[in-house]
């Protein structure tokens, strides 16, 4: 299993380059990073602040991720999970699929990207100038996950 | 019985967590979402809409027919926004 | 247009970190790297050369480039495509899309991808213990590009 | 006309480029390739499955039915295996 929550920023370079070294077998690699962007859900905003729930989040990243390897055959894989206030422009997510040819770590990755979304327990509150609001779920990532 | 909120449900109910003895008649997650609304107004605010409310017991995503025998701790909360 | 041909290596995570630096706008990376397989297309190989169309090859890339831009909100764009001779483990190509949103990031380098394989003018012999040879295209290649 | 060859075809025709006169009446790239085949057995060799060899005008994929009048340079080439 390779699920990280952290508080810290992650470098998704690194990652990859750690989890390639010395491989000789892995043909594709695709990473998904997501941001904080200063045009939020909820409008312009100054900040985000992760909330999440302890020990429930590195299982359930960790029961996504054996799916995926059940579904798609991938030589690794790393999810990387941020928590704490961010500021736009910080990375959020990162997530990572390795496999012999392309197609499975595209799909292993998008895959992740939509499960995660809809059920890893994280929540996001935005700050703005008029005060902090929580984001809510969006119905098009309902769709997308059921999709698969 | 453990009981956890997180997000708006946490700011609502006013609190993150808290230990709760739970009547024998309460056999279900929807059960318990109906006793807590009869135990003040806070509780009432955030099962305002229920339907919105998720949970989990012991970690695992439930649904609200889910039964509550055996568990340890059960958590509530709105829909999940990471990524 | 960001499309470079070159024969070093390149580095896929300063890349990311270069294209996202300073932007609050963007909400999704995609990238895509392709490595050398020691288990290549026609058997163990030990090395493979990947020899290109000078001039073409970069201005169908940047035809590709333009495809994606037009069919997709893209922030940013890159495509890296090396050429000579590299030994399994070695990277191959590298494509990074950049959006607010993580659909279209994931779409456009997968379409890359795709299109990149069967339109790119490049071709790859591989050596190994009983000598060289040049890889056939994959049907599956041309069918996958279809589908788009 | 400037010829350009790679891949497998560069390695039957025995040569990257070449200049090489060619007659009025070849007007497609249809045409060119059987001009080709005339002109010695490493042409035969390299047109051997016409229909395999992909074939570019000025650095532009074209099919064998395309034109080559006012054509600077046609390469041609077995299908693309990068990436």
């Amino acid at each position: 299993m390779a699920v990280r929550l952290q508080s810290e920023p992650f470098d998704a370079g690194a990652e990859i380059a750690r989890l390639t070294k010395g491989r000789t077998d892995v043909g594709a690699v695709v990473s998904f990073t997501g941001l904080c962007r200063a045009d939020g859900e909820t409008g312009a905003i100054s900040a985000m602040t992760l909330e999440h729930f302890p020990g429930m989040a590195e299982e359930e990243l960790g029961r996504l991720e054996t799916q995926a390897r059940e579904r798609w055959p991938l030589l690794d894989c790393l999810i990387v999970h941020r928590y704490g206030r961010l500021v736009p422009g910080d990375p959020i997510v990162l997530v990572i699929a390795l496999s012999g040819h392309r197609q499975a770590a595209f799909e292993a990755a998008n895959f992740l990207m939509d499960y995660l979304k809809t059920s890893a327990p994280f929540w996001k509150n935005e700050e703005s100038e008029s005060g902090s609001q929580w984001v809510s779920a969006k119905v098009e990532d309902d769709q997308r996950r059921n999709l698969w | 019985m453990k009981l956890r909120y997180f997000a708006w449900v946490r700011e609502r109910v006013g609190r993150g967590e808290e230990e709760r003895d739970i009547p024998p008649d309460v056999g279900s997650i929807a059960d318990l979402v109906a006793f807590l609304k009869t135990q003040g107004e806070e509780y009432e605010a955030a099962f305002e809409n229920e339907r919105v409310v998720r949970a989990a017991i012991d970690r695992i995503h439930v649904k609200p027919n889910a039964s509550i025998l055996g568990a340890q701790e059960i958590a509530f909360f709105p829909p999940m926004t990471g990524g």
